[in-house]
């Protein structure tokens, strides 16, 4: 009943244009989110392994030849999958951050600053990531 | 709009334990983030490490809690989200259905590995 | 096409026909003093037109839409230049347009306080009155839009049903549990009180928030912001007592209700009264944890 | 004939401001099937603009006497007294009716409702919310009548009222209306088994600089007129003393309540220093202090030579912001003015019309089964000057009264006569120019049909089917031609009006405002819609609306030429004294089937208990 009418480019493309703070909070939480989730059952997929390795020769196990830590390895050895793993960072962080400032506002904090509140997220979402890109790079090369 | 006078439609429940997931999610995450990533670093996991820190009763059990938790949060929000693009009806009963027999996978599979490192359930 | 007055001269042409179908005295007079018209037309709208180009001029871009009118049924933008005076706000804009050049250009306005609510639209790229937003404020040009999300009925006018419906949903009306036994008695309310709920009483109606939630986008039957926000005037007040407080709560703790809202601010950004609308939502969340809690 | 839809209910009320929304909730309690039928949204109507207060005598060392008395002094004894002690008599329990039913009233320390001094008044009896009384009382209003479940045919413009045709005015009734779906383009008939009720508020959009909203066309006072119910006092028109310059927005007079300074160009505290009035300075009756404005300005006394400066800034911050915060805004957004840091630029503005459909103290007006309430009617409570703080209880009093009266609940006779009938004198008024319609020109009313040699009609539904066929045509009509633009005839009529029948009126000016309006009349029988759509056509019905404008406007300036004195509201260059002798009357003026006639009924200032003697009004 109340969809708009349909006012073809207008009403498709542009509008982001025009998303306020909050919004865009919304839709980056909301990504963020989503990706968390896809994240934990590949977590615990690629964790797994453990479950045969459990089964494996204690002597294996030293040596770190079994299913889990060779799969483990072989991953971090890949360097997209710690570029990967930066981005994880950056879309946890922000989730926390923001999830955080969310939290604030669910309790009635800080109601009025809440782009700024938004915006500082961001920023630091920004400064954490670039602040760990050596550990977690650290031995890829 | 028959369910204006349902108060059982749980919205209110889950909304709070949503925001008391993410508050402990909050904790757990960054520690989990930092003991895995800075402490340890990802390139020298290995099953005889994970496996000794899951021997230890209290770390295994916040993992689980950890699990547990995050299951929850994660699947409850997408949920969630989905039902905030307006999806109803029959098709809200099978994501729900989905995403409940997932979680409890997720679940049952993180406790699988989590056992395996510590040889079963430390006490 | 930079204003409408070419159009109107022709359209004015092409219905001098049915006239002749009246008695011929009557419509050959008729038919001149019509010409005599159509020229002054022309000319007042030259002169309009004119004193556009004497430079302080501001151009509108107006969103047009008619379902019965060929050629309007395609929506399209018209351009209207305004000359522009000090203090012009974007409704004086749009009634100068309307009397000047093009007689159908139509919007929903009246008071022209920012106390009726009939005027909410969205003007570049946000929910506004048009009667509260001086022209000076805004770039160039102004673009001018119906309200997103609504049915748009013709040009700039929306149904407003919907929200209508929503606001009915939230048993928008007083209704103590009990008044004093003399007619002539008040019933007390602390000033605290009067204070709580001020800003909530404020709303008149003008959907711009509705308009601008996601959410209430997505979902149809979300209650939406200025619904909840009637709610809680409502359920904060403390003459209505307990029991009709309980029933409030219950009424925005529909699966439609608060808990669809994703505080995501834009109703309080556009709101024209000032209404904290999200403050009042979030309250009204606590308020319901709370009274769920009690029951535990 | 009788295809057309017709809607059916015992009580229609049409128009949804406090006065419409009032006589719904009273005429439903009292029975009644009601239904409301207003132009625009109930919400969206101007009794919301209302910002200072409602006059209800309801404290200690109050009473609703004092009330009475200082509301026929301020009408300048031109109030009948039974509707002045009816109102005054109510007042107070409509209010705390209002307050029952969850208006938002400021509040003091223990919790009561707050009063304020208002101007012509001895009591601070004004009950406000804020400077947003208007905008709650509508609003909880409204809220009521959806707590009821009263049908509300929202933006349905009534276009005429379906009257029969009797040839004497008393003898019609009224079966119905004629609407007009503005979303649809729909033209149907909304028959009424009990009675009509008019509340359609003001006509500012007579004159062009108003505190009135753009739909305040006064389209009730110029049906009833046409259906040969008289026209009330039109001459006297309030002018706001305080409204913006550039848009006329009102500034409430509980800015001056609270203590505002109203200054000149030379920072005089002119209503002083001037001797307008040395008692009650800035809080003297609204005309006083609307020519004393003017005059300020006139004398050159003004700023930039058309507006003079309120001041509040001595109140503080707290102050202003806990009780005029509404007026910082409206500075703010309307004039780019900040009230916290610089006066106010303020000048005189139409504001409000006293005079109206002449009803009796009940509402109803002569005509059968017709009642009016509201701006649009004439009590008459007013007088020759309304009290600020008096329209308000003006609507829930007799909104209340006539919702009663018309869902068929008992009262004792009235003592206010309607109609030309019992004792009334007729005029020996010549008008320069030729008034009404001439012969052969669009018919208004049935009983216009009769007179033009139709057929006599009696049944009420075909009474109803007779105005809805006249509608249609009429409508037809105008979408098929494209004629003079309707703006252009409403403007004519608003300069001149604004220009010859204002603060200041002599004979000159009012007779060449005659000649305009019958130039304009000429030209609006050539009008013509240009937009052909059915959807939501406001060129339609703006032009439908300028037909009333011109009814009014004319109306108003016979009345204003006619009472050669000075009294209230009404200032006359002529004779500027007020003229007790000649003139304790009311004017009328009765339609006539488009020969407009005027006529005179004494005041009654006899009321319940004792007689209100004319005294000098100074304040
Ligand atoms: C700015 C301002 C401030 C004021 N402040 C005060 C104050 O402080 N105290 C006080 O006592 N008074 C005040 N007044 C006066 C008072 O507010 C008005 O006189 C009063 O509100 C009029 O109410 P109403 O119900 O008669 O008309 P309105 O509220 O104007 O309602 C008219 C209704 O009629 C409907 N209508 C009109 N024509 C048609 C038609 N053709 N068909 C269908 N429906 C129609 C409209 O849709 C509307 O619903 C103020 C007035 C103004 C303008
Ligand atoms: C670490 C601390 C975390 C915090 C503070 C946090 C906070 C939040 C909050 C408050 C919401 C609710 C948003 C709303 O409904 O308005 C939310 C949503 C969500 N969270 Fe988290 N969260 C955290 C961790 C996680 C983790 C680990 C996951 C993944 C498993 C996750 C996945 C999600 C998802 C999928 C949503 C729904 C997003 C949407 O609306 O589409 N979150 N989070
Ligand atoms: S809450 Fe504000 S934006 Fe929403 S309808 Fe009310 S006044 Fe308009
Ligand atoms: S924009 Fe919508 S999501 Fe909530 S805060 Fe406002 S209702
Ligand atoms: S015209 Fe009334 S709110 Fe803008």
């Amino acid at each position: 009943m109340s969809q708009s009418h349909n006012r073809g480019l207008i009403e498709d493309f542009g509008r982001w244009r025009e998303f306020r703070a909050g919004m865009w909070a919304w839709i980056f939480h909301k990504f963020t989110g989503w990706v968390l989730v896809g994240y934990l059952f590949t977590h615990i997929a690629v964790l797994s392994t453990a479950i045969p390795a459990s089964g494996q020769e204690t002597a294996v196990l030293q040596a770190g030849d079994d299913v889990y830590t060779q799969t483990i390895v072989t991953l971090e050895e890949l360097l997209l999958v710690r570029i990967l793993e930066v981005g994880l960072l950056a879309v946890a962080v922000f989730h926390i951050l923001n999830g955080t400032r969310l939290l604030f506002i669910d309790l009635g904090v800080g109601l009025e600053s809440q782009d700024k509140s938004f915006y500082a997220s961001l920023i630091l979402t920004g400064l954490i990531t670039v602040a760990s890109v050596p550990t977690f790079l650290a031995g890829a090369f | 709009m028959a369910e204006r006078y349902s108060s059982f439609t749980p919205g209110g429940t889950m909304w709070l334990l949503q925001r008391i997931t993410a508050a402990f999610l909050i904790v757990v995450l960054a520690f989990h983030f930092f003991l895995l990533h800075f402490v340890n670093h990802a390139d020298e996991v290995s099953f005889i490490v994970s496996a000794a820190r899951m021997e230890t009763l209290s770390y295994y059990s916040l993992m689980i809690l950890f699990l547990v938790t995050a299951t929850f949060h994660g699947v409850n929000g997408v949920y969630n989200a989905l039902i905030n693009q307006g999806l109803t009806g029959r098709k809200k009963q099978a994501v729900k259905t989905t995403l409940i027999v997932a979680s409890v996978v997720l679940i049952v599979q993180g406790v699988r590995t989590a056992n395996a490192w510590a040889g079963g359930v430390p006490l | 096409m930079s204003t409408q007055v070419p159009q109107q001269t022709d359209e004015t042409d092409a219905e001098t026909e049915p006239d002749a179908a009246e008695e011929p005295s009557k419509g050959d007079l008729r038919r001149e003093k019509k010409a005599e018209r159509a020229a002054e037309r022309e000319r007042e709208a030259e002169a309009a037109e004119n004193a556009a180009a004497g430079g302080n001029t501001r151009e509108l871009k107006v969103f047009r839409f008619d379902p019965e009118i060929e050629g309007k049924q395609e929506p399209r933008f018209d351009e209207f230049h305004v000359p522009f005076e000090k203090g012009m706000t974007v409704l004086d804009a749009l009634i100068y347009a309307r009397d000047t050049y093009d007689s159908s250009l139509t919007f929903r306005h009246s008071c022209r306080q920012a106390v009726c609510g009939s005027d909410a639209m969205f003007v570049n790229g946000q929910q506004r009155l048009a009667c509260k937003t001086q022209l000076s404020e805004l770039s160039e040009p102004v673009r001018v839009e119906p309200l997103p999300h609504a049915d748009v009925r013709k040009d700039l006018v929306v149904d407003m049903e919907h929200f209508y419906d929503q606001m009915d949903a939230v048993e928008p009306f007083f209704d103590a549990d009990e008044l004093p036994e003399d007619e002539l008695a008040e019933q007390r309310q602390s000033r605290q009180n009067r204070e709580k709920v001020k800003m909530s009483t404020r709303c008149i109606w003008c959907g711009a928030c509705m308009s601008s939630c996601n959410i209430a986008a997505g979902d149809n039957q979300y209650l939406g912001p200025a619904a909840l926000n009637k709610a809680y005037r409502f359920a904060m007040d403390d003459r209505e007592g307990e029991a009709r407080k309980q029933e409030r709560l219950e009424i925005i703790e529909q699966e439609h209700g608060v808990w669809r809202c994703q505080t995501q601010f834009s109703c309080t950004e556009v709101c024209p009264k000032d209404i904290p609308l999200t403050e009042h939502i979030q309250e009204l969340k606590r308020e319901a944890v709370k009274n769920n809690l009690k029951f535990w | 004939m009788a295809s057309n839809t017709t809607y059916e209910h015992d009580v229609i009320v049409v128009g949804a401001g406090g006065a419409g929304l009032r006589a719904a909730i009273a005429a439903q309690e009292a029975g009644a099937d009601v239904a409301i039928v207003s132009k625009l949204h109930p919400v969206r109507s101007h009794t919301g603009a209302a910002e200072g207060g409602i006059n209800a005598a309801i404290r200690d060392g109050d009473s609703w006497e004092d009330h009475a008395y200082d509301t026929m002094k301020g009408s300048d004894y031109l109030g009948d007294a039974p509707a002045i002690e009816a109102l005054c008599r109510e007042s107070p329990k409509e209010t705390i009716q209002l307050e029952h039913w969850g208006m938002a009233f400021s509040r003091e320390e223990d919790g009561t409702v707050s009063q304020r001094p208002f101007g012509g008044l001895s009591f601070p009896r004004t009950t406000y919310a804020g400077a947003e009384t208007g905008h709650q009382l509508l609003h909880t209003m409204y809220e009521q009548v959806v707590k009821r479940g009263i049908e509300v045919y929202d933006e349905w413009h009534v276009m005429n009222l379906a009257v029969t045709d009797e040839e004497d005015p008393t003898e019609r009734s009224c079966h119905g209306v004629v609407g007009y779906e503005i979303r649809s383009g729909e033209i149907a008939g909304f028959r009424a088994r009990d009675g009509v009720i008019l509340a359609t508020g003001g006509m500012g959009q007579v004159f062009d600089h108003t505190t009135n909203a753009v739909a305040n066309t006064g389209d009730g006072v110029a049906m009833a007129y046409r259906a040969g119910v008289p026209m009330e006092d039109m001459e006297f028109i309030q002018f706001h003393p305080t409204t913006l310059p550039s848009t006329g927005v009102l500034i409430s007079e509980g800015v001056r309540g609270e203590g505002g300074i109203l200054y000149n160009d030379e920072g005089e505290r002119f209503m002083f220093e001037h001797g307008y009035a040395n008692n009650d300075g800035e809080l003297a009756s609204r005309d006083v202090v609307a020519r004393a404005e003017l005059t300020e300005v006139n004398e050159g006394r003004g700023i930039e030579d058309e507006y003079v400066h309120l001041d509040m800034r001595h109140l503080g911050e707290d102050r202003i912001l806990d009780r005029l915060e509404n007026i910082l805004h409206l500075a703010e957004d309307f004039e780019g003015v900040d009230g916290l840091d610089e006066p106010m630029p303020v000048k005189p503005g139409q504001h409000y019309a006293m005079g109206g459909i002449e009803t009796n103290e009940y509402g109803r007006t002569c005509v059968d089964g017709l009642y009016a309430v509201g701006e649009c009617a004439c009590a008459s409570v007013h007088g020759a000057n309304r009290l600020g703080g008096n329209a308000l209880p003006e609507l829930i009093v007799f909104g209340k009264l006539a919702g009663r009266h018309a869902a068929g609940e008992e009262f004792d006779e009235p003592e206010i006569e309607t109609g030309k009938r019992g004792e009334y004198e007729d005029a020996d008024f010549e008008s320069p120019v030729t008034l009404g319609e001439r012969a052969g020109d669009d018919a208004g009313t049935a009983a216009d049909a009769a007179a033009d040699g139709g057929e006599a009609v009696a049944n009420p539904d075909a009474v109803l089917d007779v105005a809805v066929d006249r509608e249609i045509d009429r409508v037809e009509e105008l979408l098929a031609t494209d004629g003079v633009n309707h703006a252009e005839i409403r403007s004519t009529v608003q300069e001149t009006m604004t220009a010859n029948v204002n603060v200041f009126r002599e004979e000159e000016g009012l007779t060449e405002a005659l000649s305009d309006l019958r130039e304009a009349r000429d030209r609006y029988t050539d009008v013509g819609v240009s937009d052909p759509s059915r959807t939501f056509n406001t060129d339609l019905l703006h032009t439908l609306e300028t037909q009333n404008i011109l009814d009014i406007a004319e109306a108003l300036t016979m009345g204003a030429l006619a009472r050669n004195e000075f009294r209230g509201a009404h200032w006359r260059k002529e004779n500027q004294i007020r003229d007790d002798e000649n003139w304790l009357k009311h004017t009328l003026i009765s339609w006539n089937d488009g020969d407009p006639d005027l006529w005179y009924r004494s005041v009654i200032l006899e009321g319940e208990n004792k007689r209100y003697e004319p005294k000098i009004r100074s304040y």
